[in-house]
């Protein structure tokens, strides 16, 4: 490992380029050998850098469960630089990896649990390959809540999915937008209002968060009202970071790095720095 | 004495609520002048004036002013009142919500905020300076003062005078070897009064004018671009020579350019509530 | 001889057509002009000139609508302006005057142009190659510089 | 320890430049800085400290990483690790003590900094002990000293016309070599300096995170990046893509990474604007903590030095000492 310069990315290339949401669009990377990084494979919560060789490069959370010889998602958002060049990339297209980096959602500790899942917006993503964990191992985990929060209908990441997850056996999907048309039958309002409706109850259960700082910060309110737990209240963070490997220092919370001991933490890891993220 | 009246008039705006603070001078813990906020009146006492005031106080009046709600009462040199001429000409400050201290100034001294002693001269700024008092103001403490024309003899304008014999080849390498030095820290543009665009053209993500990197081809750009952005706004404070760690030799552009202003356009940045002929169209006759 | 690097940003409501118009009318241009068509001379940012110079340019010609004619009614007024002021700051930092020039050219002006892009070559072609982009060639010498400029300022006084 | 006379050093100098880069300090315009000197006459041997750390040559401000050869969908990624063999001459000991805190960070905290790391390895750090404290410098309060030899390679100390040769490393007894000492085993006393101020607890400065200093401190600060860029030891970078020259349709990109500083307004700032610390007292307050305490709780060691430099080249004098004094200040009881 000490002798691989970790800056460098290994080039892979675009076998999907699908848009399923305003300006944002899905890649799929075939994970070909060396793209892994020498590790077994990307767990979910774990993230990647992606290189539009002459833009730059940016990080991503991963947005799928990944096997060995398949495809590695991302979901990206148009923002900045990195992300338009991205854009204008089609199917075949190469990019820079480097990955996976970061942590991962210990999935075998929450064995057992339920699991309340909350996303919003973009940061929704990383959420999917602990949603297709829980869905390819269902015996294993107890009752799945799923709680999504968009803009708009369509700002939903996906949509695509929903059909599915609504069959997994004990799983219970909750949309919300905030602002819709008259087709929409879910609620409209803030995540936060959505887990007041749903009254999650604390007991062997699971809380994992995603979304906008502003989002994780007033959502993981509610959750402590309802009492949970700091060790039952998972998030994963996102920062602006250039290297992945805690070198560029720039992605901190206090004393703690986001990029090499996250992006997933639990509260009673990052809670007092909560303010400060946002 | 200055330095009690200013203390006495802060005291009295803070007391009776015209403004919620006084940006001002105090001297620090090392005997270092620096600019001070102001908001009780227990604190006025640490307001001072001296002729270290060198900072040109009125670069955080654009923060300050949206941070707060109410009025800003803010200590202006009669050089510095002209940057509120030019930030009010340009619509990007409130003048109703300011409340200017002019001060009499009888020139500020060189080499006073660097840890090095000063060198007891005046800055070269100063020699030129052609104001008794403030172009706009609230309250004036001290009288207006007569003007001497003092004769330069500062080692910057022998430099000036000879980058302006010198031939082409001998400017170029005296600029590489300036430009050389700087570490793109950006100290000049954020003294400047002036140049707060939110995202610096020189550091936007996908600016491809100008590299990123600290090589002197790219800093030259940096600085003749940021120089030009200042043409005809540039009012010669020197924030930005002053600021620099690197003692670039900054202030000599922005002569250069204010010099040309004059010539060119007849226009003299400041002294009037006026934008820079750059940006407008051009007049009559011209 | 030296052939010179020359950059033209070239308006494409008048002197863009106006080269065109040289072309097809079979007046000779010179063939270091590399032409950069641009919206209005207007859009012919400072920073573009001087990264034309940094690229390793030895003239930079700005040709756009005379005064008065532009499609957008005032945009060659602002290169009226700034180009003189850019020519001023780029001259006391070491570039010759000369490597930049600015002039009008409408779109029926072909043989105008041809003329202007042959004097400007010609000019640039007697100045030699521009200096500007070569800051390895100072490096070397780097403390002597700052011995001359010392010694020269005393000079100067 | 042995005598060498600074006629003899400086002959030893002159042979190094011969087959190494060699910086030593040297005045450019009346600012002194770590450069290659041209003349061995040029190095500067009083002073109190260059306007820049050593930091500059061994993590260099700005430095290619990668060229990307872009032909098609044909992608070619070269590694660009400079192998200069290089000497830094007139090292103070709180720059070398910066290297050491970058060593922390950068080489022994998994994973390598290959960058770094091959620069580290190929320079050799000669210090010259300070002969008096500079009016700004506080190396004493932070666990360091004038004639410290820590992460050097070699350290001279002033001895009548000459200086005592202190070999700290084999790297520096490799440089030291085959050269024939003046005098020898002369007696070296070092001397004893008080720490200037006591520092903060650790406890202290956790409970100091939401004092009134932050905002009042950080009132003055213009957001220029001075204080991380003089400092020995800040080393968070930025990374961008830059166009090269393009060679027969072969694109060529650039990697390059160069420093960058939290003090910054858009430091943080990520695409679509959120910003987690835009106001400049959270700025302030993260970069003094990250000097006093983050990285002492990641790695061991802290990151501030006392070299004073952010103090000096500060427009607006904001103080770390003076901030130091005033968390000092509200220690409750």
């Amino acid at each position: 490992m000490s002798n691989q310069n970790v800056m460098i990315p290994t080039v892979g290339k675009l076998v999907q380029v699908k848009d399923i949401a305003p300006e944002v669009k899905m890649f799929g990377i075939e994970l070909t050998k060396g793209l892994d990084n020498g590790n077994s494979t990307y767990r979910p919560g774990q993230f990647a850098f992606i290189s539009a060789f002459g833009s730059g490069e940016a990080p991503f959370g991963i947005a799928s469960a990944v096997e060995p010889g398949g495809v590695l998602e991302f979901a990206v958002q148009r923002l900045g630089g990195v992300t338009t060049a991205l854009h204008e990339l089609a199917e075949g297209d190469s990019v820079g990896v480097r990955g996976p980096l970061g942590n991962w959602f210990p999935m075998d500790e929450f064995k057992g649990h339920n699991l309340l899942v909350v996303g919003g917006g973009i940061g929704s993503a990383p959420l999917r390959p602990v949603i297709q964990e829980v869905a390819a191992n269902r015996s294993e985990y107890g009752d799945l809540s799923i709680l999504m929060a968009a803009r708009t209908p369509q700002h939903h990441l996906f949509l695509e999915d929903y059909p599915e997850w609504e069959n997994i056996p004990d799983c219970n999907l909750h949309l919300t937008v905030d602002e819709c048309d008259e087709d929409w039958k879910c609620e409209v309002g803030l995540v936060t209002d959505l887990l007041k409706i749903t009254d999650p109850k604390p007991k062997d259960t699971i809380a994992i968060m995603c979304g906008p700082p502003i989002m994780i910060y007033y959502a993981d309110k509610v959750l402590v009202e309802m009492g949970f737990s700091p060790e039952e209240r998972y998030v994963t963070l996102e920062a602006r970071m250039h290297c992945g490997v805690g070198k560029c220092g720039r992605c901190n919370l206090g004393e703690t790095l986001v990029c090499v001991d996250g992006p997933v933490f639990s509260m009673d890891q990052v809670g007092e720095f909560l303010e400060s993220y946002l | 004495m200055i330095t009690k009246k200013i203390q006495e008039y802060a005291s009295s705006l803070l007391a009776d609520q015209v403004v919620d603070c006084v940006i001002g001078y105090e001297v620090g813990p090392r005997r270092t002048t620096r600019p001070i906020f102001v908001d009780q009146q227990a604190d006025t006492d640490r307001l001072v004036w001296n002729q270290n005031c060198s900072h040109n106080l009125t670069v955080y009046l654009r923060q300050k002013l949206n941070d707060t709600e109410g009025r800003i009462g803010i200590v202006v040199k009669p050089c510095d009142s002209k940057t509120i001429n030019v930030l009010g000409a340009e619509n990007r400050i409130d003048r109703d919500r300011l409340h200017i201290i002019g001060i009499e100034c009888e020139g500020i001294l060189e080499g006073n905020v660097k840890q090095n002693a000063d060198s007891g001269e005046l800055q070269r700024r100063c020699l030129a300076c052609d104001l008794t008092e403030p172009l706009d103001m609230d309250y004036m403490i001290g009288g207006s003062i007569e003007r001497k024309n003092l004769p330069d003899n500062s080692t910057s304008n022998k430099l000036s005078r000879w980058l302006e014999k010198a031939t082409a080849d001998d400017r170029l390498e005296y600029w590489l070897s300036e430009f050389d030095r700087c570490i793109r820290c950006y100290a000049c543009r954020q003294a400047c009064p002036l140049c707060d665009c939110p995202t610096c053209l020189f550091e936007r993500e996908d600016s491809i004018w100008t590299g990123s990197s600290a090589t002197t081809k790219d800093n030259r750009s940096f600085h003749l671009g940021r120089a030009f952005h200042l043409a005809g706004r540039c009012i010669g404070c020197g924030e930005c020579q002053r600021a620099c760690p690197m003692d670039i030799n900054l202030g000599e552009l922005n002569r250069v350019l204010a010099r040309e202003m004059e010539e060119q356009f007849h226009h003299r940045a400041g002294y009037t509530v006026e934008l820079s002929p750059i940006t407008t169209i051009l007049g009559e006759g011209r | 001889m030296f052939e010179p690097k020359i950059i033209a940003f070239l308006c494409t409501w008048c002197s863009y057509t106006g080269a065109d118009l040289a072309g097809t009318s079979r007046k000779s241009s010179p063939w270091n002009i590399r032409a950069i068509r641009t919206p209005c001379s207007g859009r012919v940012a400072p920073e573009l000139i001087i990264k034309a110079f940094s690229e390793g340019a030895d003239g930079v010609l700005v040709l756009g609508c005379h005064i008065g004619e532009c499609h957008y009614d005032s945009g060659n007024h602002r290169t009226a302006k700034r180009i003189p002021l850019l020519s001023s700051l780029l001259t006391i930092t070491g570039l010759e005057p000369e490597r930049l020039r600015l002039d009008w050219v409408s779109a029926s002006e072909g043989v105008r142009f041809s003329q202007i892009a042959q004097e400007f070559t010609e000019t640039v072609r007697e100045l030699g190659p521009c200096k500007w982009n070569a800051p390895d060639l100072f490096f070397a010498t780097q403390p002597e510089i700052v011995e001359a400029t010392e010694t020269k300022v005393e000079v100067g006084s | 320890m042995d005598f060498i006379s600074k006629k003899s050093l400086e002959s030893w100098l002159a042979s190094v430049a011969e087959t190494k880069k060699l910086y030593a300090p040297v005045y450019t315009d009346g600012v002194l800085l770590y450069q290659q000197p041209n003349e061995i006459e040029d190095i500067v041997w009083d002073f109190s400290r260059p306007v820049q750390s050593a930091k500059e040559i061994i993590f260099p401000q700005s430095e290619k990483m990668l060229t990307i050869e872009k032909n098609g969908q044909n992608i070619q990624i070269i590694e660009n690790l400079n192998n200069d063999i290089s000497v830094i001459f007139g090292v103070r000991s709180c720059d070398a003590r910066g290297c050491l805190v970058l060593d922390k960070l950068l080489v022994e905290a998994e994973p390598v900094d290959h960058y770094y790391k091959t620069r580290r390895e190929n320079t050799a750090l000669v210090g010259l002990a300070c002969e008096e404290m500079g009016d700004t410098c506080f190396c004493t309060s932070v666990g360091g000293g004038p004639d410290n030899s820590e992460g050097l390679d070699v350290m001279l100390h002033r001895h009548q016309d000459g200086y005592l040769v202190e070999i700290v490393s084999s790297a520096g007894e490799e440089l030291f070599n085959g050269i024939e000492f003046d005098r020898q085993d002369i007696a070296f006393n070092e001397r004893r300096f008080e720490p200037e101020f006591v520092l903060p607890s650790q406890d202290l400065l956790k409970s100091s995170f939401d004092s009134e200093i932050w905002r009042s401190e950080s009132e003055r600060c213009l957001s220029c990046r001075i204080c991380a860029y003089v400092c020995p030891t800040c080393r968070c970078f930025d990374v961008r893509d830059e166009p090269g020259a393009s060679n027969n349709g072969t694109e060529i990109v650039e990697r390059i990474r160069g420093w960058d500083s939290c003090s910054g307004e858009a430091y943080r700032r990520i695409a679509g604007g959120h910003n987690p610390r835009e106001a400049k007292a959270d700025r302030l307050r993260n970069r003094i903590y990250c000097k006093l305490h983050y990285t002492q709780e990641q790695s061991g060691m802290m990151a501030c030095t006392g070299c004073g430099r952010c103090i000096d080249s500060c427009p607006v004098n904001i103080d770390i000492t003076e901030i130091i004094g005033l968390i000092l200040e509200g220690e409750p009881g």
